[in-house]
C-alpha cells in the first residue's frame, strides 16, 4: 500500500496543493505564495513521475501507471507550471481578486489530468474529466468584471455538460454491453467475440463516447463553442484549456482507440477521415477572416485538431504510429499553443479583451526578445522547420502516408497553407507594420514570468525539435525523446 | 582524403552562431552589426574556398559527416558536397558578403535584425545545399522561407506585405506538398520497415509510373515555384520590386536556384520516368518562360520588375537545359545558374546604387546618366552584356551549351529558345539605353555621386568573374561534369538512354540503320 | 420484468432531455434537460447492474449524482453571474461574440 | 620570321589592341579627375600601338604563308576554353592565306584609321573612351578573323557588334544616336540567332557520324558529312551574314549606324565589321559548294540589296548616309559574288572596298570637320578647292567605286559581275543585268554625291574663307588609302588583260581551282567594256544633272521623297513588326495575362478562402443554442452513419 | 405486479419530464422534474437498488433540485415565450431528426437480445455499496470530492460580488 501511494504520489500533490491553496485562501491570501505552491506542486509531481518507469496496475486494473502515462503526465505538469507562472500578470492588470483560486483550481485540474493519462477505466476518465471540466468552466467565467468571460463560461458550460451527457449515457451502454467499465475487460471480451461485441448497439455507444471526446477537442461538427469560449475566457485560461485538455483528451483518446474503437467500431475510421478534413478546413478558412487575434487562435486550434485526427485516423492496435505522433503533435502543440496564448494576453488592458490583429503593430521592434520568442511559436504553430510543430506534423503525415492515406496528407498540407497566412499575418504586424497613434493605449506588458514561460516554450520548440543530445533529464534530445516516446506508445499493444 | 575537421558543419553553422550573436548586440550599433557579418560571412567565403580547393571532381559526395538525429524517422544529420552543389555553395558564400556590404547605406533600420536575418538565410541556403538527408534539405529549405519573409517585409517597398505574404504562401503550398512526396518517397525507400530519409536510400527507390507521375507533380510543383517557371512565375516581380536590395540579390542569385537544384538533385534521380513523360510539357514551359519573360520584361517601366522578369527568362533556359537530359544541357544548366547569380545579382545591385541616389526605380525617372556616374555606367554594361550572353562573359557558355544540347533533342525547340536570345537583348539594351543613355532630363541626375569605393568593392568582384568563368569555363565544368554524369545515368536509366547526347544521337543513328 | 423494458424507458427520457435542450431558451432549462439525461444515464447503470449482476452500477449512478450536483452548483453559478451581467437567463441572449 | 616563331605569336593580332584597350580604359577609369589625366598624347599613343604591333605580326604572318611552301595554316592554340562532355571548343587562332589577307588589310586600315582619328576626335570630351572602344573593336574584329572555330569566330561576331554599338551610341547623350546603336546591335542578333543556329546544326549533324568538331580545318574535311542539311545549315549562317553585313532584310541598322563618329564609320561600318559576314561565308566555302541552292540564294539576296540600297542612295542627302547605302550596296555585290562560288572575286572585293571606301569616309570625316559637323550635302558644294588633299583623295576612291579602270573598284567588280555571268546559265545572265544595271547606278548616285559636295557652288553656313584643309594626320591617312584604291587593284588583274591574277592565286589553297572559266577572252572584254561604259553613263548622266544645271536645293518629291526615306522600309518594320509585338505583350500577355489571369487566379484563390471564412463565421451565430443544434445534428448524423452504415 | 408497477413509475417518469419539456415557468418545470425523479426513484427500488432509490430522493430530488428551485426563485426570471419559441424551424427539424434517430436506437435496444437474464443475487445495499466505495472505488470517491470542493470554491469565486476597491494583496 506505501508502494501504491508513492505511485500516487504525482496525483497526491497537485490535489493536496489545491486544497492547501483553498484553505489558505480563505484565511491567509497571499498570491505569491499561492503561485510558489502550485510551481512547487508541479514540479514535485513532474519528480514523483519518476516512479513511473514500470509498468503497474492499481485500484483493481482502474489505473494503469506505465511509460505511457509517465511521459503523458510530465508533459501535463509542464503545461501547468507554463499556465501557472502566465497568469500573475493578468490577474494583476485585470484588477481580479481570487487569484489563489485560479491556482488552486489548475492544480485540481492537474490532478484530474494525471489520473486520466493513466486510467484504464471509462468511469475513471468521466470523472476526472468532469473534474477538469468543470474546473475550466469556473476558470472561464473567473474574469467576472468581463462580460465576454461570463458569457464564455456559460456556453461552455452548456455545451460542456450536453456533451458529458451524451458521453455519460455511452458509457452507460458499454457498460450494458460488457458488464464492465475496465478497458482491459471490455478489449478482452471483444476480442474474445462472446458477449455484447457484436450487440448493434455497441458501436452507437462507442459513438456517443467518442462525440464527447469530439467536442473536447473541438472538432466539427462539435466545434461551434470553441471560438467564443477561447476569445472570452481569461487568456490564461484559454492557454491552459488549449494546450491541457487538448493533451490530456488526445492522450486519452489514443487509449481507447487502441482498446475500443478500433476492435469494437471499425466504421470510425472513415468518420475521423471525413471529420479531420472538414476541421481543419473550417478552422482554417475560419480564421483567414478573424481581426481578434484570440478567436483566430481559437479557429486556428480547430484546425489543429484537425491535424491530430490525422493520426487517429492512421491509428489502430496494430500499427502504432500513429500513436507516437498523436503524442509527439499533442505534446508540441500543447506547448506553442500554450506560448502564444499567453503571448497574446499580455497586450490586454483592465476591461474587454479586444485583442485586434493592430494592436500587436511594431510589438516585435519595440520588444524584440518577446518579438523572437512569439515568432518562434508563430513559425512552430504554422509548421516551419526546424521547430517541434513542424515535427508534430511530419509525424502526423508520415503515419498516414505509411497507412497509405495520401490524400489525408495532402488536404493536410494544402491546410497548413492557409495556416500560414493567418500567423504570418501576426508577425506582419508585428513586424511590418508601424503602430498607429491612437493604439498606444493597447501596448504590451512586459512581465518576466510571461517572458519565461514563453521562452521555456520556444525552446522546447526548438529542442523537441531538433535537439541534437539530451541536456539533463529535462531535455531530451530528439532522438531519445522519440525512442521514449516509442517505448510509452508500445506500452499500449497488447 | 578529407581532414577531420568538419568543414561544412562549420560553414554551414557559423552564420546561425553569428545570427544568435547578433541578435545579443544592442539594438543601436549598427556599425557593429555590419562589420562583425561582413567579416563573418567573408570569413565563411574563405572556408569555402578552402573545401573548393580541396574537392575532387568526383562523383562522390565529399566531407561527408554524419550524426543520426532521429532514428525513429530515419533521419540524420548527414551533410556532403558533391559537383551539384559546390559551386551553388561558392555562389552563397560569394554573394552574402556583398549583400551586407551593398546594404551598408540602404539599411538604416534594425540593422541587428537585418543582418541577423542575412547570415541566417545563409545558414539556410547553405544547408539546403550540403543537406544530405532529405527530410534535413526540407528542414533548411523551410529555414530560408522566413529570413525572406521579414527581409521583404520588414524593408521592403510600398507594398511589401502584400509581396512578401505572396511570397510565403506561393512558397509554401510547393514546399508542403513536396514534404508529401518527400514522406511517400521515404516510406517507399524504407529498408525492413525503417524509414529512410537518406538521399542515397531515396535514389535507390523503385517506384511504379503512376507514383512516379503524382511524385512529380509534387516534387516539381516546389520547386518550379521556387525556380520560378511560367505560370507559377507571378510572386517574383512582386517580391523582387518590394524587396530591399540585398533581398533582391540573394532571391535573384540564390534562391532561385534552390528550385532547380532541387530538380537535379531528387525529381531526375528519384522519378526518372515520369522526368521523362513530363519533359515535353517542362520543356515547352520553359520555353514559354523564356520568351514570355523577355517580352514582359520588355513593357515594364520599373527598372526592379524588368530585370525580375528577366530572370524568368534566364531561368527559362536553366530548366530547358534540364529537361533535354543531355550533359551538355544539364551543364549548360548548372553554368547558367551560376552566372544569372552573377549578372543578375549584379543588376539588382546597380538597380539598388540607382534607387539609393534617386529613391525611385522609374525607367521614365532617369537618363543620360552615364555621363553623371560613368563607372557605374561601365558596371552596368558589363552586368548587362552578362546577362545577356555575350560570348566571351559567362552568360554565353551557359546559353551555348544549353541551345546546343536543346538543338540536339529538337531544333525546333532550339529555335524557340534561341529567340530568347534577341529578346533578351532588346529588353536590357532597352533599359540601358533608357537609364544611361540619352539627354539628362532631370535635374536630379545632373549631380548624382558616381561609384563610391565601397561599391566598387561590391561590384569588382562580380565584374572579374564574369569575365573568367567567360574565358575559363572549365575549372568549373570539369568539376560539376562527374556529378552531372551520374544524374544522367540516372535519370535516363529508365529509358535506356545513355548519357552524353553524342552517344545518344549515335544511338539514335545505329537504331535507324538497324532497321534498315 | 424485461431489462429491456428498463432501457427502452432510459432512452427515451434521454432523448426527451436532448429535445428539452434544444428547444427550451432558459437556461435552467437547460440545466433540467441535462439532469434529466443524467437521471436518464443512471437508470441505465442500474438497470445494467442489474443485468450483470455487477454493483458497480450502483455505485456508478451514486458517483453521478454527486457529479450531477457539482455540475449543477457551478451551473447554477454561472446562470447567476449571467443574469447579474445581463439581467436574463435566455440563452440566446449571450452573443457578445459571434463571428 | 620563320614559321614556329609566328605560330607563337599569333596571339599578338588580337590581344595586343585589347590590352590597348583594356590599358586605355583602366587609365582612364583610375584616374582620379577624369579628362585631364591621361593626357591626350599618352592615349593616343598606346591606341596606335596595338594596332601596329598586330600589323606587324599581321606581316609576319602573311610572308610566312607566302614562302612557305606547304599551304597548310598557321596554328596555335592558347587553351581549351569550353570542355564538356564531347563537345570541346579551344581557344585558338589559325591563318590560312584567307585569313593573312583579311588581317592584312584589317590591321592596315585598322592602324591608318586610329593615326586618322587622333586629329578627328581631337577635341571630344570621350577621347580615350573612343580609342579604348576602337581598340576593342579591333581586338574582336581579329578574333572573328583568326579565330580557329565557329564559336570562337562568333566571339569575335559579338564582340565586334558590341563595340559598333557602342561606337555608334558614342555621343550617347543624343538620344538618336544612342538608339541606333541598340537598333545596330539587336538587328545583328536577329542575325546571331541564324549564325548560332546554324552552328548548332553543323555540329549535331556531324556527331550524328562519329566525332564532332568545330574546327575550320576539321569542317573542311569533314564537308560531305553536311549534305543533307547543307542547304539549311548554309542559309543559318549566312542569316548570321545578313545581319553583320546589311544584307535585306537586316541592312536596316547600317544607314543609322552613321550616327557614330566618322573613324567608326569608316573602320567599322565600311571597311572591316560589315565584310565580316562575307568572310564567314567564304571561310565556310565548303558548306556553301554543298548547296547550289543556297548560293543562288545568297546572290539573289546579295544583288537585291546591290539594286535595293543603290537606289535608295540616289535620294540621300546626308554625305554618311550616301555612303553607308553604296556600302550597303558593295556588300550586296559581294554577297553575290560569294553566292555564285566566287570566293576570291569576293574577298578581293572585300580587300578593294576596305581601301576605297575608308578613303572616302575618311574624306567625308574630313569634310565635315572642316565644316564644323556638318553632314548635309545640299549645304556644301566647291570644297575642292578649298579641301584639296581631301578632294583629290575623295576623287580617287570614287573613280574606283565607279569602277573606273585602273583604279581598285574596276578588277574586283569586273571579277565578279564577270564570274556571275559565268555561273548558272540563265539565272547568272540575269543577276549580271542586274549586277551592270547597279553598277550604273553606283556610278550615278556616287557622282551626284562628289559633282554636289567638291564642285559647284558654296551653300554652306560656315565662311567659305574660314574651311581648312585638316591636319596632316588625317590628310596623311587619307592619302595612303587614295594609293591603296589605286594600287590594290593591281594584285586582280584578269588572266584576259595579261595578269596573273595573285590575288585569286594566292587564295588559290583555300578555296581551290576556279574552274568555271570555259569563255573565251572576247566575251569577257565585251563584259569589262560594258561595265566600264555604264559607269560611265553613270557618272555622265549626273554630270549633266549636277554640274551642267547648278545644283538647287529642293523638296524632293515622288521617287525621290520615297528614296530619301529609304523607301520606308524603318517605318514598315515598325508598323507590321515591332508595335504590334510590342503592344500585343503589353496589353495582352502583360496585362491580360501575367496581371488578370495568372495573378487574378492566385488572388482569386485567396479571394475564395477568404469568402469561405466569410461562410464559416456566418455559420458561428454566437448563440449557443445554434452550437446545441450544430452538436444535436452531428451527433444525429453521425449515429444514422454508423446505423445504416453498420446493418 | 411488477409489470404494474413499472408501467405506474415508468408512466409517471415520461409523462412528468414531458411536462418539465412544456412549463411556461421554470419553477413548474423544475416541479415536474422533481415528481420525475422521484418516479425514478421507484425505479431503482424496483431494480433492487435501495441505496440508489435513497440517494436519488434525499440527493437529486431533495438537494439538487432544491437548489435549482431556490436560485429561480432568487432570480426571479421573465419567463421564456414559448410560442416564438415554437416557431424556431431550426429546432423542430433537428428534434424530429434526432427522435428518429431516437427511436432507432430504441428499437435496437428493444429488438436485440443481448440482454442476459438479471442476476437475482445482485443486492444494492448500503453495506455492499459502503464497502465497495472504500475499497474498489476509492480513488474515484476521492476524486468527486475533489470535485466537490471545486464546485463549491468555484460556485463561491464565481458568484462573490466583486470588491469595489483595489485590492493590494
Amino acid at each position: 500500500m506505501t508502494a501504491d501511494v508513492a505511485l500516487l504520489l504525482p496525483v497526491i500533490i497537485p490535489a493536496l496543493g489545491a486544497i492547501i491553496i483553498f484553505l489558505l485562501s480563505a484565511f491567509f491570501p497571499s498570491r505569491a505564495f499561492a503561485l510558489f505552491i502550485t510551481v512547487a506542486a508541479v514540479i514535485l509531481g513532474a519528480v514523483f513521475t519518476h516512479g513511473w518507469n514500470n509498468s503497474y496496475t492499481l485500484f483493481s486494473g482502474m489505473l494503469h501507471i506505465d511509460s505511457f502515462a509517465q511521459i503523458s503526465a510530465l508533459f501535463c505538469f509542464a503545461i501547468s507550471g507554463i499556465a501557472a507562472i502566465a497568469a500573475p500578470s493578468y490577474f494583476k492588470r485585470m484588477n481580479l481578486d481570487f487569484g489563489e483560486e485560479y491556482y488552486a483550481l489548475l492544480l485540481a485540474a492537474t490532478a484530474g489530468m494525471v489520473i486520466m493519462v493513466a486510467a484504464n477505466d471509462l468511469m475513471v476518465l468521466f470523472i476526472n474529466l468532469e473534474l477538469v471540466s468543470i474546473t475550466t468552466y469556473i476558470m472561464c467565467g473567473m474574469n467576472r468584471n468581463s462580460q465576454k468571460s461570463t458569457e464564455s463560461a456559460l456556453k461552455y458550460f452548456v455545451t460542456g455538460a450536453a456533451s458529458a451527457a451524451f458521453m455519460l449515457f455511452g458509457i452507460a451502454l458499454v457498460f450494458g454491453s460488457t458488464g464492465s467499465t475496465d478497458l482491459t475487460v471490455i478489449a478482452a471480451q471483444i476480442h474474445s467475440g462472446n458477449s455484447g461485441f457484436s450487440t448493434p448497439l455497441f458501436p452507437l455507444a462507442l459513438l456517443l463516447i467518442a462525440i464527447g471526446f469530439f467536442f473536447k477537442l473541438g472538432l466539427f461538427p462539435f466545434h461551434a463553442w470553441l471560438p467564443d469560449v477561447y476569445e472570452g475566457a481569461p487568456t490564461p485560461t484559454t492557454g491552459f484549456m488549449a494546450a491541457a485538455i487538448r493533451t490530456v483528451v488526445g492522450i486519452v483518446l489514443i487509449r481507447l482507440i487502441v482498446d475500443l474503437f478500433e476492435p469494437g467500431m471499425p466504421s470510425l475510421t472513415a468518420i475521423v477521415w471525413w471529420i479531420s478534413v472538414i476541421s481543419m478546413t473550417i478552422g482554417n478558412l475560419g480564421a483567414i477572416r478573424q481581426n481578434n487575434v484570440k478567436r483566430m487562435l481559437g479557429y486556428s486550434s480547430i484546425a489543429h485538431a484537425g491535424y491530430l485526427l490525422i493520426g487517429f485516423v492512421a491509428l489502430s492496435s496494430t500499427r502504432l504510429l500513429g500513436a507516437e505522433a498523436i503524442l509527439y503533435y499533442l505534446i508540441s502543440y500543447s506547448l506553442m499553443s500554450l506560448g502564444i496564448f499567453i503571448f497574446v494576453g499580455q497586450v490586454e488592458q483592465k476591461g474587454e479583451s479586444d485583442l485586434q490583429f493592430d494592436s500587436y503593430r511594431g510589438l516585435g521592434l519595440r520588444q524584440p526578445f518577446v518579438g523572437l520568442l512569439a515568432s518562434i511559436l508563430l513559425l512552430s504553430l504554422t509548421g516551419i522547420p526546424p521547430f517541434a510543430g513542424f515535427w508534430g506534423k511530419f509525424s502526423l503525415f508520415s503515419a498516414a502516408l505509411h497507412d497509405g492515406y495520401t490524400g489525408l496528407a495532402v488536404i493536410g498540407a494544402l491546410n497548413s497553407v492557409l495556416s500560414a497566412y493567418y500567423y504570418f499575418r501576426l508577425m506582419v504586424n508585428m513586424y511590418m507594420k508601424t503602430p498607429d497613434a491612437r493604439e498606444t493605449n493597447s501596448s504590451y506588458v512586459r512581465a518576466p514570468l510571461v517572458t519565461t514561460g514563453m521562452a521555456i516554450c520556444s525552446v522546447l520548440m526548438i529542442w523537441l525539435g531538433i535537439g541534437p543530445v539530451s541536456i539533463g533529464n529535462f531535455l531530451p534530445s530528439v532522438n531519445s525523446l522519440w525512442v521514449s516516446i516509442g517505448n510509452g506508445v508500445s506500452v499500449l499493444l497488447h | 582524403m578529407q581532414m577531420n575537421v568538419p568543414m561544412l558543419s562549420i560553414l554551414t553553422f557559423l552564420p546561425l552562431g553569428t545570427f544568435v550573436l547578433l541578435l545579443l548586440t544592442p539594438q543601436g550599433s549598427s556599425k557593429l552589426h555590419r562589420n562583425l557579418s561582413l567579416c563573418v560571412s567573408l570569413f565563411v567565403f574563405l572556408i569555402s574556398c578552402v573545401i573548393l580547393k580541396d574537392f575532387i571532381p568526383t562523383s562522390i559526395p565529399q566531407f561527408a559527416e554524419r550524426f543520426p538525429l532521429i532514428d525513429k524517422w530515419g533521419i540524420s544529420y548527414s551533410v556532403s558536397v558533391d559537383g551539384i552543389s559546390i559551386f551553388l555553395v561558392m555562389l552563397v558564400t560569394f554573394l552574402t558578403p556583398i549583400v551586407v556590404l551593398c546594404s551598408y547605406k540602404y539599411i538604416t533600420k534594425n540593422t541587428r535584425e537585418y543582418y541577423g536575418l542575412i547570415l541566417l538565410l545563409e545558414f539556410g541556403m547553405i544547408g539546403t545545399l550540403v543537406a544530405a538527408d532529405a527530410m534535413l534539405f526540407y528542414v533548411f529549405w523551410e529555414i530560408m522561407l522566413v529570413p525572406m519573409f521579414f527581409i521583404i517585409g520588414m524593408w521592403g517597398g510600398e507594398r511589401r506585405v502584400y509581396a512578401t505574404i505572396k511570397f510565403v504562401l506561393f512558397t509554401l503550398v510547393g514546399s508542403l506538398l513536396l514534404l508529401i512526396g518527400l514522406i511517400y518517397t521515404a516510406w517507399k525507400a524504407s529498408k525492413g520497415g525503417h524509414i529512410s530519409f537518406a538521399i542515397s536510400d531515396m535514389h535507390n527507390v523503385v517506384l511504379s509510373t503512376k507514383e512516379q507521375l503524382w511524385l512529380f507533380g509534387a516534387f516539381s510543383l516546389a520547386f518550379a515555384i521556387k525556380v520560378p517557371m511560367f505560370p507559377l512565375h507571378t510572386w517574383l516581380p512582386d517580391a523582387h520590386t518590394e524587396a530591399p536590395t540585398g533581398g533582391s540579390v540573394i532571391l535573384a542569385g540564390v534562391l532561385l536556384k534552390m528550385g532547380v537544384y532541387g530538380f537535379l538533385r531528387f525529381v531526375f534521380p528519384i522519378l526518372p520516368t515520369a522526368s521523362h513523360l513530363f519533359a515535353p510539357v517542362m520543356i515547352i514551359l520553359s520555353i514559354i518562360g523564356i520568351i514570355y519573360g523577355a517580352l514582359v520584361a520588355f513593357v515594364q517601366t520599373d527598372i526592379k520588375k524588368l530585370v525580375a522578369y528577366s530572370s524568368v527568362s534566364h531561368l527559362g533556359y536553366v530548366m530547358l537545359g534540364l529537361f533535354v537530359f543531355s550533359l551538355q544541357g544539364f551543364q549548360g544548366g548548372m553554368y547558367q545558374m551560376i552566372n544569372h547569380g552573377l549578372s543578375t545579382g549584379a543588376l539588382f545591385l546597380i538597380v539598388g546604387m540607382l534607387y539609393e541616389r534617386r529613391h525611385t526605380r522609374l525607367m521614365s525617372e532617369f537618363g543620360g546618366l552615364a555621363k553623371t556616374v560613368p563607372l557605374l555606367a561601365i558596371v552596368f554594361m558589363v552586368s548587362m552584356l552578362s546577362s545577356v550572353g555575350l560570348p566571351g562573359l559567362n552568360g554565353f557558355i551557359g546559353e551555348f551549351l544549353i541551345l546546343l544540347a536543346t538543338f540536339a533533342a529538337s531544333p525546333l525547340y532550339a529555335a524557340f529558345a534561341a529567340s530568347g536570345v534577341i529578346l533578351g537583348a532588346v529588353y536590357l539594351f532597352h533599359l540601358y539605353q533608357k537609364v544611361m543613355f540619352g539627354p539628362i532630363t532631370k535635374q536630379e541626375n545632373e549631380k548624382l555621386p558616381d561609384l563610391s569605393f565601397r561599391e566598387a568593392i561590391i561590384m569588382i568582384p562580380i565584374l572579374l568573374l564574369m569575365v573568367i568563368m567567360g574565358l575559363f569555363p572549365n575549372p568549373i565544368l570539369k568539376r560539376t561534369e562527374p556529378s552531372m554524369q551520374k544524374i544522367i545515368q540516372q535519370v535516363n536509366l529508365s529509358t535506356m538512354q545513355t548519357r552524353d547526347f553524342s552517344a545518344a544521337l549515335q544511338q539514335d543513328q545505329g537504331s535507324i540503320n538497324h532497321d534498315r | 420484468m424485461e431489462s429491456s423494458a428498463y432501457i427502452g424507458l432510459a432512452i427515451t427520457i434521454f432523448f426527451i432531455g436532448v429535445f428539452g435542450m434544444l428547444v427550451r431558451k432558459s437556461a435552467f432549462l437547460f440545466l433540467m434537460s441535462i439532469e434529466l439525461m443524467l437521471n436518464s444515464a443512471n437508470l441505465a447503470w442500474v438497470t445494467f447492474a442489474k443485468v450483470h449482476g455487477n454493483l458497480d452500477g450502483h455505485v456508478y449512478a451514486f458517483f453521478i449524482m454527486a457529479l450531477a450536483a457539482a455540475e449543477a452548483c457551478v451551473g447554477l453559478a454561472i446562470i447567476v453571474l449571467f443574469y447579474r451581467k445581463r439581467r436574463s437567463v435566455i440563452l440566446d441572449n449571450a452573443k457578445e461574440m459571434s463571428k | 620570321m620563320d614559321r614556329q616563331s609566328i605560330e607563337q605569336l599569333l596571339w599578338v593580332i588580337p590581344f595586343a589592341p585589347l590590352i590597348g584597350a583594356l590599358a586605355i580604359g583602366l587609365l582612364c577609369a583610375l584616374s582620379p579627375k577624369r579628362g585631364s589625366f591621361p593626357s591626350r598624347t599618352v592615349v593616343g599613343f598606346l591606341a596606335c600601338l596595338g594596332p601596329l604591333a598586330s600589323f606587324m605580326v599581321a606581316g609576319g604572318v602573311f610572308l610566312a604563308l607566302g614562302k612557305s611552301p606547304e599551304t597548310t595554316p598557321v596554328h596555335q592554340t592558347l587553351f581549351s576554353w569550353i570542355q564538356c562532355g564531347a563537345f570541346s571548343i579551344n581557344f585558338a587562332f589559325e591563318a590560312d592565306r584567307l585569313t593573312a589577307v583579311m588581317l592584312m588589310f584589317v590591321t592596315f586600315v585598322g592602324t591608318i584609321i586610329h593615326f586618322y582619328s587622333i586629329g578627328y576626335m581631337g577635341h571630344d570630351k570621350g577621347y580615350a573612351r573612343f580609342f579604348s572602344y576602337l581598340n576593342l573593336f579591333l581586338s574582336a574584329m581579329l578574333i572573328l578573323v583568326l579565330g580557329s572555330n565557329l564559336v570562337l569566330m562568333f566571339l569575335g561576331w559579338e564582340g565586334v557588334g558590341l563595340c559598333s554599338y557602342l561606337l555608334i551610341a558614342f555621343w550617347f547623350d543624343d538620344e538618336a544616336k544612342a538608339i541606333a546603336g541598340k537598333k545596330a546591335f539587336i538587328v545583328n542578333r536577329i542575325g546571331d540567332f541564324g549564325f548560332v543556329l546554324g552552328i548548332f546544326l553543323i555540329y549535331t549533324t556531324l556527331l550524328k557520324n562519329g566525332p564532332s568538331s568545330l574546327e575550320f580545318s576539321f569542317l573542311a574535311t569533314h564537308a560531305y558529312l553536311l549534305a543533307p542539311v547543307a542547304t539549311i545549315a548554309s542559309l543559318l549562317l549566312f542569316t548570321g551574314a545578313m545581319g553583320k553585313s546589311a544584307q535585306i532584310p537586316l541592312y536596316v541598322w547600317l544607314p543609322d549606324a552613321m550616327a557614330g563618329p566618322t573613324p567608326v564609320s569608316a573602320l567599322i561600318h565600311a571597311a572591316t565589321m560589315v565584310t565580316a559576314g562575307v568572310f564567314m561565308v567564304a571561310r565556310m566555302h565548303f558548306l556553301f559548294d554543298l548547296s547550289p541552292l543556297s548560293g543562288q540564294l545568297v546572290a539573289g539576296v546579295g544583288i537585291a540589296t546591290a539594286l535595293v540600297a543603290a537606289l535608295i542612295g540616289f535620294g540621300q542627302n546626308d554625305i554618311k548616309k550616301v555612303l553607308a547605302y553604296s556600302t550597303v550596296s558593295q556588300l550586296g555585290y559581294m554577297f553575290v559574288a560569294v553566292g555564285a562560288g566566287a570566293y576570291s572575286a569576293g574577298i578581293f572585293h572585300v580587300f578593294t572596298h576596305a581601301f576605297f571606301k575608308a578613303c572616302l569616309f575618311l574624306g567625308a570625316g574630313s569634310v565635315i570637320h572642316a565644316l564644323h559637323e556638318e553632314q548635309d550635302i545640299r549645304k556644301m558644294g566647291g570644297l575642292l578647292k578649298k579641301l584639296p588633299i581631301t578632294g583629290t583623295t575623295f576623287l580617287i576612291a570614287w573613280l574606283a567605286i565607279c569602277g573606273i579602270p585602273p583604279f581598285a573598284g574596276f578588277f574586283s567588280k569586273d571579277e565578279i559581275l564577270w564570274s556571275v555571268f559565268n555561273t548558272w546559265g540563265a539565272y547568272g545572265k540575269i543577276l549580271w543585268v542586274l549586277g551592270l544595271f547597279g553598277a550604273g547606278c553606283t556610278a550615278f548616285y556616287m557622282s551626284r554625291l562628289v559633282f554636289i559636295t567638291f564642285f559647284g557652288k558654296n551653300r554652306s553656313s560656315t565662311a567659305f574663307e574660314k574651311i581648312h584643309e585638316s591636319p596632316p594626320i588625317m590628310t596623311i591617312p587619307l592619302i595612303i588609302l587614295a594609293l591603296g584604291s589605286v594600287l590594290v587593284g593591281f594584285f586582280g588583274i584578269p588572266e584576259a588583260l595579261g595578269g596573273s591574277n595573285v590575288f585569286a592565286s594566292w587564295l588559290t589553297p583555300v578555296f581551290g581551282e576556279h574552274t568555271s572559266a570555259t569563255h573565251s577572252n572576247f566575251i569577257e572584254y565585251v563584259v569589262m567594256a560594258l561595265s566600264v561604259s555604264v559607269a560611265f553613263i553613270g557618272i555622265t548622266i549626273a554630270y549633266i544633272k549636277y554640274v551642267r544645271k547648278p545644283f538647287i536645293a529642293s523638296e524632293p518629291r515622288g521617287i525621290a521623297a520615297f528614296a530619301e526615306a529609304a523607301f520606308h522600309v524603318d517605318a514598315l518594320y515598325r508598323i507590321v513588326l515591332i508595335n504590334p509585338l510590342f503592344s500585343f505583350t503589353r496589353n495582352i500577355l502583360f496585362r491580360v495575362v501575367d496581371v488578370a489571369i495568372i495573378d487574378g487566379a492566385v488572388n482569386g484563390i485567396a479571394k475564395l478562402s477568404s469568402v469561405s471564412g466569410g461562410l464559416v463565421r456566418r455559420l458561428q451565430t454566437g448563440t449557443v443554442r445554434t452550437y446545441l443544434y450544430y452538436f444535436g445534428a452531428g451527433a444525429a448524423l453521425l449515429m444514422l452513419i454508423v446505423y445504416i452504415g453498420k446493418w | 405486479m411488477t409489470v404494474l408497477f413499472f408501467s405506474l413509475f415508468a408512466g409517471i417518469a415520461v409523462i412528468a419530464s414531458l411536462c418539465m419539456l412544456t412549463r411556461r415557468t421554470a419553477l413548474g418545470a423544475a416541479i415536474s422534474l422533481v415528481v420525475c425523479f422521484l418516479a425514478f426513484a421507484g425505479l431503482y427500488a424496483m431494480l433492487s437498488a435501495p441505496f440508489v432509490a435513497v440517494m436519488q430522493v434525499v440527493v437529486y430530488a431533495g438537494a439538487i433540485m432544491m437548489l435549482i428551485i431556490f436560485v429561480i426563485m432568487t432570480v426571479d426570471t421573465e419567463e421564456e415565450i414559448l410560442q416564438k419559441e415554437r416557431g424556431t424551424m431550426i429546432g423542430g427539424i433537428l428534434a424530429t431528426i434526432i427522435m428518429i434517430v431516437g427511436i432507432c436506437v430504441y428499437e435496437l435496444a428493444l429488438h436485440t437480445a443481448y440482454l442476459k437474464p438479471q442476476d437475482a443475487s445482485l443486492n444494492g445495499t448500503i453495506a455492499n455499496i459502503g464497502s465497495l466505495l472504500f475499497t474498489r472505488h476509492v480513488l474515484n470517491f476521492e476524486m468527486l470530492s475533489l470535485l466537490l470542493l471545486v464546485a463549491l470554491v468555484g460556485a463561491l469565486v464565481l458568484t462573490k460580488q466583486q470588491k469595489k476597491k483595489t485590492e493590494a494583496r
